[in-house]
């Protein structure tokens, strides 16, 4: 297991959110759950990553930033279960979380 | 020909938000409190959120229902002490607030990284599950996924009043791999899917009454199934357990000695098997009852 | 520890009364005596496995039982390594034998019958959740073989080195196979001796017996099993809301 | 001076045939003989032909092959196209084999890099499909070729069934430079459905005693296919299949590609595109073309081999699929590749690696593979003239010079950025390019696809252009863009996807149209087999291990 904490500037979340959280995905092989949740200072995205798969540090932070600069999402706390999945999932589920966060769940 | 999202393929969480009423779903012990495994923690194995079960209260059709939904995908959806806990926990809620409990389950059993305290939490929750029943509260069990119902979740299954299945839903104790390895690829060749299907999948148990319905792998045909259950329970009588011990005692004799896969199929009375395979859950069921 | 032999074990549980225990395919059925209390014996021996046809021989037993006699203690004793590996029993519903079983014995509770189970030797899988498990108070004598699998199974099952799960183990009793530790989780009530009057125990025990489960509180307070009984309370409480 | 003799190859095969004498009957040998009928009819220095196709395999005469000794057979010249059994690397091991020309070792990758590095595997060159049979005619003219047939008749005339793929194109250079072609067959009939090959090309024939070995190789199961993957067949669909009007193409046979044939009756139905593209194909008969066959979108398909279990399905479309006068299926591979050379608008396929140039390869130190025939496909055609709407529409974007083609065919790659276990796809350097591996090729590094004939790489980021690049500097930065989290996407730099989105050569899924979001499973026309054999009307009869009902 590799656990890191590292918070992204990014542009405040909306002032009203359907839910205070919001979850997507599921932790299995190649596959990973996003927990977003609305916590902490306007201006930051914090992450917390723990992944089964260790020595992949720079391609996890580089797809945070991308999404921190992408959405709006100062505001939030970031808290990911992984095991193993693929960068596109992560940003998959990323942006699933935040659509249910911020329009409900579909 | 476009058509929903199949219930197999979904999510514990997206099959619980595409069977009740939009928006009612209320997810008890969510997310955020973080109440995960410290058993996996240790053994350094990724933890999860709800530990492989989603519980909460939601309405269907406007009637209140308490839900579980095991994770299949998370450890084999298999039972920890947490998630165990979880749903003893709402079984007794289900039975204090007389509310039907409906669990989809998607588990091989007890978890084995938490050892005996899964295994006790299994046989708590069928202690619940009856506690529901001695109070008419009905208790249904969907099994629609491959991963299925085994092990102790398996007879936890069995414990319900009614269990809802599909054409990709298997119920049983022991897995194919487990039979295999104990008698032999010869007497049960794991790989052979048709001839595993047709031992534990969801038209062998409709058709021996095991499973009370078989529907299509759709959200929406679960839901009308669920529904049509809702206000019945079956009863823990002398009369009942009388003759479902006939029942078995017949089924044992019909069908005990034959290596035959397709024995149960004939025996029921299907005739065109190759038909029947091919047909979807209901069609099947109608197939079934046509033969009857 | 010298291992008795299945009539031996009756003898010491039942005494001269055991010879109403009739001893078929290392099943267990029958009536006899505890004490001055008459009860209905029902179990499995020789560490057999259990099908489809030895769970209706015990149904039955419970039949019989509930429609002769009737609040007539049960007294469940297990023996067994599990259910049987196979695939007709699979095909032919095993998991729904065993759930009629379980409703058989769930009718007698009901019915005023007190179900109390001993494991005398194994007592694992399948065969010890499908009646064993149910009874009202469990116990387990100090050499049976109780709980999920030992640590090597495990270790096979889950690729974890079994020492890293004997380590564990000392601080996760969960994860320790036999009965002590299975106690700890709150699983059994009491572990017994063989040689120190069992009848006697057996006998308070079938006077003291009460019908709710107190495994996770047991669990909780023997310090095995920690977190059960608390998320169970938080699931009621906050379902109340 | 007298005349040369130039007659020599027609006495020295009857010669051959006068040994084999009683050990065959007529043409007919029994299995048991087939050992010593090879001792006497291959002789060393001999170019063997061993038919080894993509699918099927002369698996009975391979092993009987395999069972002789290097005292019976040495110094051979072995070419054939697949190297795909154990009996083939058992020739190599047991030292018969003096040079091997092939195309491809798919599942025998592993061991051939072992043979490779042990120093036992002389390869003359890895060829594709087309090249290596083009050499049959000229410098590898086999001298002995053993084939695999359905069925014979008491003549010797030959019926290939769905499998005709290369048998043709090996036993025509063989039989006309009076080479001896002996065939395996699986019966031996009164009657055939129909000739394939005419029994005056057939020197020797055995009925195999077990039916020869056929893969399933282009069946996918629909449940396999993940949302990752519906969402690029979808980018892929809008940007280049709508946009380019691609009437005529080939598909590999990865997920990739089958999620967009069961996208085209649902996605490309509400898109308008039915009856516009995906007219022509050749391919083989993939049962995820069902959906869209049955809903009226496919003209014509032309194979180069059959497929398992659809036997009753394309012999019941004999307008949509070629077929014999007996009604059953018809395939050829030489055929088919040179149709899928020439005439179509569209490669479309995957592949393990791509380095910053485009180039793509399957091969690495541990596994070499081959080629098969994705690069008579994924090329440009140079002797190509006639012009599409596709064609002409890519070469515009390519800016043709004063001495190039107007036109240019669709070459697509498409992958995502990450293969399973986190491997990334996109790579500095190929794997490829290893010296060993070079050395043992003479100096060629086995390219599948070359980055110059790619027009267009698609990921989940989105699309790279590589036809439109201006550079070589411009079509490395175009796929940093779409390589993801890759090493390679990570030095991508910003500035310069902006600039090459601007100008539409990175386009990202939201560009072409697509909504991630809406990439689900749920719009594959079926969404495991038995939905095919549903769609099939019953007519698809999937394989054994495909089946769970």
């Amino acid at each position: 297991m590799e656990k890191f904490t590292k918070a992204f500037p990014s542009k405040p979340l909306k002032a009203r959110t359907a839910k205070p959280w919001a979850l997507a995905g599921v932790v299995g092989s190649g596959n990973l759950e996003v927990l977003l949740e609305r916590a902490g200072a306007s201006g930051t995205m914090e992450c917390h990553v723990e992944t089964s798969i260790p020595g992949y540090k720079s391609s996890w932070l580089a797809a945070l930033a991308d999404f921190a600069t992408h959405y709006p999402a100062g505001g939030t706390k970031v808290t990911i279960h992984d095991q193993g999945a693929p960068p596109v999932l992560v940003n998959l589920r990323l942006r699933q979380a935040y659509d249910h966060l911020t329009g409900g769940d579909k | 020909m476009t058509r929903g999202p199949l219930f197999h393929e979904q999510t514990a969480r997206q099959r619980i938000a595409a069977l009740v009423d939009p928006g009612s779903f209320d997810e008890l012990l969510p997310p955020p409190e973080r109440i995960t495994s410290p058993y996996l923690a240790q053994l350094g194995i990724p933890v999860s959120f709800d530990d492989g079960v989603v519980i909460g209260h939601a309405k269907i059709g406007g009637r209140k229902v308490y839900l579980a939904a095991q994770v299949g995908q998370f450890v084999g959806g298999a039972v920890g002490e947490i998630h165990g806990a979880k749903l003893t926990g709402l079984f007794k809620a289900a039975a204090r607030d007389r509310t039907p409990c409906i669990v989809i389950v998607e588990s091989g059993g007890v978890r084995l990284h938490e050892g005996s305290a899964g295994e006790i939490a299994i046989a708590e929750t069928m202690r619940a599950i009856f506690e529901c029943r001695a109070k008419k509260v009905p208790t249904i069990a969907v099994i629609c996924s491959d991963i299925g119902a085994y092990g102790g979740m398996g007879i936890l299954s069995t414990c319900c009043d009614f269990r809802v299945m599909t054409e990709h839903g298997r119920l049983g104790i022991s897995g194919p791999i487990v039979i295999e390895k104990w008698m032999g690829k010869k007497a049960y060749d794991s790989s052979n899917r048709a001839l595993v299907w047709k031992t534990s999948g969801g038209k062998t148990k409709y058709l021996l009454g095991d499973a009370d319905s078989l529907v299509l792998d759709d959200a929406g045909a679960i839901r009308e199934a669920i529904s049509k259950l809702l206000g019945k329970s079956s009863a823990v009588s002398l009369k009942a357990v009388k003759a479902r011990q006939a029942e078995l005692a017949k089924r044992l004799k019909r069908f005990g000695q034959t290596e035959d896969a397709d024995a149960v199929w004939k025996g029921m009375g299907v005739r065109d098997i190759e038909a029947a395979s091919l047909a979807s859950g209901p069609e099947f069921a109608a197939m079934a009852k046509r033969e009857k | 520890m010298k291992k008795l032999s299945s009539r031996a074990l009756l003898s010491q549980l039942f005494g001269t009364s055991a010879k109403g225990i009739a001893v078929e395919k290392s099943l267990v059925t029958g009536y006899a005596s505890v004490g001055a209390t008459r009860v209905c014996v029902i179990g499995t021996c020789n560490g057999t496995y259990v099908d489809n046809a030895a769970a209706l021989h015990l149904a039955a037993q419970v039949i019989d039982c509930i429609e002769h006699h009737p609040k007539m203690p049960i007294v469940m004793l297990v023996d067994s390594a599990g259910q049987e590996p196979n695939r007709v029993a699979e095909m032919l519903g095993l998991a729904s034998y065993f759930g009629h079983l379980l409703n058989c014995l769930e009718l007698a509770r009901r019915n005023g019958h007190k179900l109390i189970t001993v494991a005398t030797g194994q007592a694992v899988g399948g065969a010890f959740i499908c009646y064993g498990m149910f009874g009202d108070r469990i116990y387990a004598l100090d050499s049976a073989r109780v709980g999920l699998m030992p640590v090597e199974a495990m270790s096979a099952v889950t690729k974890i080195p079994v020492p890293v799960l004997r380590k564990l183990s000392k601080t996760m009793p969960s994860l320790e196979f036999g009965a002590h530790p299975f106690a700890l989780l709150g699983g059994v009530e009491a572990v017994w001796t063989l040689d120190d009057g069992v009848a006697a125990k057996l006998e308070k025990a079938i006077a003291t017996a009460s019908t709710e489960d107190n495994r996770a509180e047991l669990g909780k307070k023997r310090g095995g099993r920690k977190l059960a009984l608390d998320i169970r309370k938080k699931v009621l409480t906050e379902s109340a809301r | 001076m007298t005349a040369a003799n130039l007659a020599l190859r027609r006495q020295n095969k009857a010669k051959r045939l006068q040994k084999v004498g009683r050990l065959a009957r007529g043409k007919f040998v029994s299995p048991d003989n087939v050992p010593q009928v090879l001792k006497r009819i291959i002789e060393p220095g001999d170019i063997l032909c061993l038919e080894g196709d993509n699918q099927k395999q002369a698996d009975f005469l391979a092993s009987q092959l395999a069972s002789l000794e290097r005292k019976d057979l040495r110094d051979i010249h072995l070419v054939m196209s697949c190297i795909t059994l154990p009996a083939h690397i058992q020739l190599f091991k047991k030292g018969m084999i003096r040079q091997v020309d092939f195309c491809y070792a798919g599942p025998q990758g592993t061991a051939v890099a072992d043979l490779v590095k042990a120093k036992k595997f002389p390869v003359g060159a890895i060829h594709t499909y087309n090249e290596l049979y083009a050499r049959y005619y000229i410098d590898l003219t086999p001298r002995v070729a053993l084939i695999a047939a359905a069925q014979a008749d008491r003549k010797g005339n030959l019926f290939l069934a769905a499998n005709t793929e290369e048998t043709p194109a090996i036993v025509e250079p063989t039989a006309f430079s009076d080479g001896i072609v002996f065939a395996q067959v699986n019966e031996i009939v009164d009657t055939l459905p129909r000739i394939d090959i005419p029994a005056d090309q057939v020197d020797l024939v055995v009925q195999a005693p077990y039916p020869m070995h056929l893969q399933a190789l282009f069946t996918r199961d629909p449940a396999a296919i993940t949302d990752v993957q519906v969402l690029m067949a979808m980018v892929a669909l809008r940007g280049i299949y709508e946009k380019y009007g691609v009437q005529s193409l080939n598909h590999g046979v990865g997920f990739n590609t089958a999620a967009i044939e069961l996208l085209l009756p649902t996605y490309g139905e509400r898109l308008g595109l039915k009856g516009k593209i995906c007219k022509y194909w050749m391919v083989n008969p993939l049962p995820t073309m069902i959906p869209a066959i049955e809903s009226g979108w496919v003209e014509s398909v032309f194979a180069v081999g059959g497929e398992v279990g659809m036997e009753r399905y394309t012999a019941a479309h004999s307008d949509v699929f070629f077929t014999g006068r007996d009604g059953s299926f018809h395939s050829n591979r030489a055929m088919g590749q040179l149709a899928g050379h020439y005439g179509i608008d569209m490669f479309i396929g995957a592949s393990l690696q791509v380095d910053i140039n485009g180039n793509s390869s399957t091969v690495s130190k541990n596994r070499i593979t081959g080629f098969g025939g994705a690069p008579n496909m994924g090329c440009q055609p140079a002797g190509r003239r006639h012009p599409t709407e596709a064609w002409l529409k890519v070469g515009a974007e390519a800016n043709p010079g004063p001495g190039s083609p107007p036109g240019r065919k669709l070459v697509v790659q498409m992958v995502e950025t990450f293969q399973a276990g986190r491997v990334p796809t996109f790579v500095e350097e190929l794997d490829a390019q290893d010296p060993s591996i070079r050395k043992a090729l003479h100096g060629v590094t086995p390219v599948m696809i070359y980055g110059d004939d790619v027009t267009h790489i698609v990921t989940e980021e989105g699309i790279a252009n590589l036809a439109a690049c201006r550079s070589i500097a411009e079509r490395q930065a175009a796929i940093r863009s779409v390589a993801g989290y890759t090493p390679v996407g990570l030095k991508r730099r910003k500035r310069d996807t902006e600039e090459l989105r601007r100008r539409g050569i990175v386009q990202f899924p939201e560009d072409v149209g697509v909504s991630p979001r809406e990439a689900s499973r749920s719009l594959l026309a079926a969404q495991d087999i038995k939905g095919l054999v549903r769609w099939s009307n019953g007519l698809y009869d999937p394989p054994p291990q495909f089946v769970d009902w």
